[in-house]
């Protein structure tokens, strides 16, 4: 058994909405909370899917976990320590064990600088090496990340969006992270290209035994790199287990019709059972986000096509009996009344 | 019609040209114009610092008041007590020169660090910040002047405090809209992600790597409103004073003679002006065209 | 097959970057038609041309140079008519190699020009939707308005209130509920799958005989997605109307498709039926869009956690076009037989069944067939 | 992510009036701050006269019921203020509010006139620029604008008195009573003409509106609107014209204000920009902050102004 290098225990990050000076001295303003009580944990070298609708609170995890943004509660352990506590001068040193590869392809290629000052910019952060031993890694971290040497002496407005993804890598791999929090890797990309990063971050994860927290929307692609999958709906994991099981015996109802709506796209057969319930579900909350007005009870249940069969059940939306993660057996868990 | 040509080449000979071949003509001409005045004005502000002036500024010639250009000696011509225009009018730039340094280095300097709180800390800052803005948008620039002079003094460095401090939030703004900008494409979080310490973000990515452009467009926009204040300041009569020369107070003194058809002793400071706001102004615009790609098209 | 309703037949778009002083061949001899009442889906990759294509048909290209040649013919009310007719004298093409050197271009008169062939079909005969809804919808008018408009622009009801009630029934049809309280909703407060129907919605009432639908599904939500690509086959099951679909989601395409053509570069690198092209055991494909249907997980390659077969190497930019195969710097499966002919000469768009065309030199014989 | 309920334009008008509010408020405390750091007393100007400050002054201070605390005479006077008591002029020792209004008319006819003719003519330049690119035409109208934008005012103004005379055989500079005189419109009109050509904001009218313009033609939904076949013009012209124009009408009331300083003085114009210039020059503190309290006010309107046009206008102002 692996050790576990991440530990998330009840996670909670809330935004307060407040703008201008008026609703700040009034302290009015509404406080919308994206992660709302999550815990999960990453085992070394192993990979994590998180997937969702966008605005579920994916991103903001990945933020937190590494303290982009401070948790409102909540621990978030990271190889034994708690980081939720640490200052950020203790913070900087553990920097370069957990890195974040951001979904924008811009992100940390500052447009002003060529990849060879990006690449021995993150080589210098955390230590002082030779100039030969920079040029060493810089050798080294092309070839990790397979990319050209002549693309050193560009900008990264000169590069495609492929080589954008690989220098954003390379510049990750640069730290020697332990622990990667991937964050929509290859949903900027162009299909042929996405199937190259996927490849590579696969082949890094064997090569450097990285850990993933690996965020996306992309179904297979998750489905394809991950050991464990955790669902998240509106700012809570719903379900979570080993990834075939959650592809293909999904016992939550959300977690079902993330995968059949992947598949509606490519059958003609309608699945008219689904898509009549979701239509309500527009219908119900003016589009899927109503984060200020949560469903009391299951969060799920305006758009749960369970709950209409079960003859709309009182226990759903009891606001005393939100469904609660409980363990159906493998380490598969759910919150769900009738999973 | 509009013509489009490719360089002749070989497949994957197509790299990034050179800034002056891409560039619109039209903005080369604007830098260009802009840079030889700057030149001028830096390169008349050492003569008259020095006193290296082809004429006597105060040496008056009463035998020859008001004269055309190229009279005896007088490239420029005589004002109206006969003194020499063009030794006068490379004197006057001293009346602005320092000053107008004085009030862009206050407005980037002041401007700079509001920004950075402003879209690097966000939040409260943000918003007091966004209100200070508003307050000092409120005065009229020369109001404010005017009552500061008359709180005080008519001193032009009393004067350039105020212009500075006006110049701020303007600065502020583009910074800030800039950090947004780089925010949006993750790049500040991801340079925290990787460990590297604010300071270094915040001076060598945000403001030395991706805001110097703006700074110094904004630095040379700055200079031109500095004159202009000053000119007109000059011409209201509270700032510099009679003998001293000033491009202001030469328009106005010349300004006596106009309607008695003697222009040019007015107009000559006037066309100093002129050139000189239009070359600082042009010369910030084809930068932003030039450095920031904001093309007009 | 049936007679077309649109045909376009050798179209060029270029663009022009400034900062390599060198045209982006977006759209580098392109040949489509589609034909009446069935859907022809466009396939490729982001730079592949595929929604240039669909921009230049509906006469909306603005960067210059634009479309410098082709035709683009629309057969309607039982005649023909070239979109692009007479539009030849405002450009001037200088070619070396036969590669476009210089385009010198009117570009006023050719808008002036453009926008009399296009009065009258643009809206009323080809109507689009477009990817990001919510920013494709006038956000300083409401949904309802901006449905009246159409419906008052292009129909016989020019009355208000009949235009309004037209507009309630479009809400309808696309399956958004309590359409008279939508009607006054603005964009902004909607979900972007309900902008997308209200976009939906406007672009059928104008009753128009082709829909151009350009990546209708991208950007939105994966639940979402299938219920829009669900509403489209539904309309498309009630109205019949023609559609030219685009999307570089092979599984959207899949799904509403009769035909499809694969764009590769600027140019159509196969086309046949759907059915056909994505087949899985079909023998004779382009290697791109193998290759493509590779990059994909299949259930096979999840459940083996095998590698993904990846395309090697980056997408064509569209500048540095080469001489012979867009997709030969790419291609796994070069043979030394076809090598020299791969990287010297673009194969042709060569028939290898009826209906179905593939340009590649690995099928030459076929293609005379 | 979730958005809020739309508010109704009245809501948001009240709170864009506390922040008007609040601002001046602000405006009067920076007023106030120059006053109290001045050199002098300015204060007792204010307060109740001149007096010297010594430790007899201070004790006759106390006497007149004079606050020695800065907040207390700032309270004191911000009191006064809201009753609509500016204090008096030093220099004519009238009140300063009557004198304010009368003259205030003078130089919101010369800036209003001259913000409508800067707008009548960088509008149809900046239209033209973003429909059609550069053209030689517009490049040309563009250029002038920049040239024009350099001109100093004060000599700007000289030369088109110059011209009045030769081609009218007129004196246009007045002291505001001349108006019965053959010609009498142009009195008004040339100031106005002057000020509106080179107070420095045609260019950066032209620019911004071109800009924005520009910018609002390249959305996506203008391309919808031209897929549908609809008149382009309607759908842009809330975002491309109608707010921009706001934007910099409200932007520059405060350039033209200062400009208006300078070109009272040339044309003797008996507005506001005249009277800070006097009072400047006798330091009659009263009229002087009273005018930049008036012409704060003033900038302040115009943004209130502008933000009810946006608020109405654009569905989204309403949203916090």
């Amino acid at each position: 058994m692996t050790r576990t290098i991440l530990e998330v225990t009840d996670l909670r990050k809330e935004y307060s909405q407040r703008r201008g000076l008026i609703s700040m001295l009034t302290g009015q303003g509404r406080v919308i909370p994206a992660v709302d009580g999550v815990s999960f944990y990453l085992r070394e070298n192993e990979t994590v899917g998180l997937v969702g609708e966008s605005g579920c609170g994916k991103t903001t995890i990945g933020r937190t976990v590494l303290r982009l943004t401070d948790p409102s509660s909540g621990r978030v352990v990271f190889d034994g320590r708690d980081i939720t506590t640490l200052s950020r001068a203790e913070l900087r040193p553990l920097r370069r064990e957990m890195q974040m590869i951001f979904q924008d392809l811009d992100a940390g290629l500052n447009p002003k600088m060529r990849v060879r000052d990006i690449l021995r910019e993150a080589l210098t952060v955390h230590e002082r090496p030779s100039d030969a031993e920079i040029a060493r890694r810089i050798r080294e971290l092309l070839e990790q990340v397979s990319l050209k040497d002549s693309k050193l002496a560009n900008f990264p407005s000169e590069l495609s969006g492929g080589e954008k993804r690989r220098v954003g890598i390379a510049r990750v791999l640069a730290v020697r992270p332990r622990l990667i929090v991937a964050d929509e890797p290859t949903s900027a990309l162009d299909i042929s290209i996405q199937a190259q990063v996927v490849n590579l971050l696969r082949d890094l994860q064997k090569e450097l035994g990285l850990t993933y927290l690996f965020i996306s929307h992309d179904l297979p692609v998750v489905e394809l790199v991950s050991q464990k999958v955790a669902v998240m709906y509106l700012g809570r994991i719903v379900e979570m287990g080993l990834a075939e099981n959650i592809a293909h015996q999904p016992r939550h109802p959300y977690t079902g019709i993330l995968w059949s709506s992947l598949a509606d796209k490519q059958t003609t057969e309608v699945n008219r059972r689904v898509n009549d319930v979701t239509v309500e579900s527009e219908r119900r909350t003016w589009g899927v986000f109503d984060f200020e007005h949560p469903a009391s009870g299951c969060r799920f249940a305006p758009r749960c096509p369970l709950y209409k069969d079960k003859g709309r059940p009182a226990v759903c939306t009891d606001p005393a009996s939100e469904p609660q993660l409980r363990d159906v057996g493998h380490g598969h868990v759910v919150a769900c009344h009738f999973a | 019609m509009r013509r489009y040509v490719q360089t002749p080449g070989s497949i994957g000979e197509f790299s990034e040209l050179a800034l002056r071949q891409r560039a619109e003509p039209l903005d080369l001409v604007y830098v260009g114009y802009g840079l030889l005045v700057v030149a001028v004005v830096v390169a008349s502000y050492m003569l008259g610092a020095f006193g290296w002036l082809p004429d006597d500024p105060q040496a008056m010639n009463v035998g020859l008041i008001n004269a055309a250009p190229f009279t005896s000696g007088h490239v420029l011509g005589t004002d109206f007590l006969g003194r020499d225009l063009q030794a006068r009018l490379i004197l006057g730039i001293q009346a602005y020169f320092l000053p107008g340094l004085l009030a862009i280095t206050i407005s980037v300097v002041g401007g700079s660090i509001l920004g950075i709180l402003a879209g690097y800390r966000g939040g409260w800052f943000d918003t007091i910040i966004t209100y200070f803005d508003n307050l000092l948008d409120s005065f009229p620039r020369l109001v404010l002047i005017l009552l500061v002079i008359a709180a005080f003094k008519a001193d032009i460095y009393y004067v350039m405090v105020v212009v500075g401090i006006t110049g701020m939030p303007v600065i502020a703004n583009l910074i800030a809209g800039k950090i947004a900008f780089l925010r949006q494409k993750s790049f500040v979080e991801a340079a925290h992600a990787l460990g590297l310490p604010a300071h270094t973000v915040i001076l060598k990515h945000i403001l030395w790597l991706n805001c110097r452009a703006l700074l110094v467009i904004q630095a040379t926009l700055g200079m031109a409103e500095a004159i202009l204040v000053e000119t007109s300041l000059s011409y209201l009569g509270f700032g510099v004073q009679e003998p001293t020369p000033s491009w202001g107070n030469m328009v106005q003194a010349g300004a006596n003679y106009f309607l008695q058809g003697n222009f040019w002793p007015s107009t000559a400071p006037a066309l100093a002006i002129l050139a000189t706001i239009l070359g600082f102004q042009l010369l910030g615009d084809g930068l932003n065209n030039l450095l920031e790609g904001k093309r007009r098209r | 097959m049936d007679a077309p309703l649109l045909a376009i037949e050798n179209l060029r778009t270029y663009f022009y970057s400034r900062a390599k002083r060198a045209f982006i061949r977006s759209v580098d001899g392109v040949s489509l038609e589609v034909a009446r009442g069935e859907t022809l889906g466009i396939v490729g990759e982001s730079g592949s041309g595929k929604s240039v294509t669909a921009l230049s048909a509906a006469g909306l290209v603005t960067a210059g140079p634009g479309v410098i040649s082709g035709r683009i013919d629309l057969y309607s009310n039982g005649a023909r008519r070239n979109l692009l007719d007479g539009l030849e004298n405002y450009a001037r093409i200088r070619e070396r190699d036969g590669r476009v050197m210089e385009v010198e271009k009117d570009e006023r008169g050719w808008r002036k020009r453009s926008e009399t062939l296009m009065a009258g079909v643009r809206g009323k005969e080809i109507a689009m939707i477009f990817q990001n809804p919510r920013s494709a919808l006038n956000p300083y008018s409401t949904i309802g308005k901006q449905l009246m408009e159409t419906i008052r622009l292009h129909t016989k009801l020019k009355g208000e209130s009949e235009a309004k009630e037209r507009a309630i029934h479009w809400l309808e049809r696309v399956r958004i509920d309590s359409p008279r309280l939508r009607f006054d909703n603005f964009p902004f407060g909607m979900s972007g799958g309900m902008c997308q129907r209200a976009m939906i919605a406007m672009a059928l009432s104008a009753e128009p005989s082709l829909l151009i639908a350009d990546e209708p599904t991208t950007g939105l939500d994966v639940t979402i997605q299938s219920r829009i690509v669900d509403l489209l086959a539904q309309l498309k099951a009630e109205t019949g109307i023609t559609t030219l679909l685009i999307s570089h989601d092979i599984s959207v395409i899949q799904r509403l498709s009769d035909r499809i053509a694969v764009m590769y570069g600027g140019t159509v690198v196969e086309t046949g039926r759907a059915a056909e092209v994505l087949a899985p055991e079909a023998k004779v494909r382009h290697p791109y869009t193998t290759a493509l249907l590779a990059s994909i997980p299949s259930a096979e390659t999840i459940r083996r956690k095998s590698y993904l077969q990846a395309i090697e190497g980056e997408v064509l930019d569209t500048i540095e076009v080469p001489r012979g195969c867009r997709f030969y710097g790419r291609c796994n499966r070069v043979t030394e037989a076809i090598r020299e002919n791969c990287a010297g000469s673009e194969p042709p768009l060569g028939e290898v069944a009826t209906g179905h065309k593939v340009r590649c030199w690995l099928y030459p014989a076929t293609g005379k067939a | 992510m979730k958005f809020a309920a739309v508010k109704p334009v009245s809501r948001v008008l009240a709170r864009e009036l506390a922040v008007t509010a609040l601002l001046l408020f602000g405006v009067s405390v920076v007023v106030f701050a120059i006053l109290y750091l001045a050199p002098g007393d300015p204060l007792n100007v204010l307060l109740e006269g001149q007096s010297p400050r010594s430790e007899l002054a201070l004790g006759m201070r106390e006497a007149l019921g004079i606050p020695r605390t800065w907040y207390g005479q700032y309270a004191a006077w911000f009191g006064k203020m809201l009753q609509g008591n500016f204090g008096n002029s030093i220099r004519t020792g009238l009140p300063v509010l009557p004198e304010l209004a009368r003259v205030g008319v003078y130089t919101l006819t010369l800036t209003l006139g001259s913000l409508a003719l800067t707008l009548l003519i960088a509008v149809p330049i900046a239209v033209h620029a973003a429909a059609h690119g550069d053209t030689a035409g517009n490049t040309a109208a563009t250029m002038v604008a920049y040239v024009l934008s350099a001109v100093p005012v004060f000599w700007f103004g000289y030369i088109v008195v110059y011209v009045f005379i030769h081609t009218f055989g007129m004196f246009p500079l007045i002291s505001g009573t001349a108006a019965k005189q053959e010609h009498a419109w142009l009195y008004f009109l040339v100031p106005i003409f002057v000020l509106g050509v080179a107070s420095g904001t045609l260019s950066e009218m032209i620019r911004h509106l071109r800009e924005e313009l520009s910018r609002v033609l390249a959305e996506d939904y203008i391309r919808t609107a031209r897929a549908k076949g609809a008149a382009v013009w309607r759908h842009a012209f809330k975002e491309g014209f109608l707010i921009p124009v706001t934007e910099i009408m409200s932007a520059k009331i405060p350039f033209l204000l200062g400009g208006a300083v300078i070109v009272e003085q040339v044309f003797n114009w008996p507005g506001m920009g005249r009277m800070a210039w006097q009072a400047a020059q006798d330091r009659d503190f009263p009229v002087i902050m009273g005018i930049a309290l008036v012409a704060a006010a003033f900038v302040r309107l115009g943004n209130l102004l502008q933000r009810v046009v946006f608020t109405a206008v654009n569905p989204r102002a309403s949203r916090e």
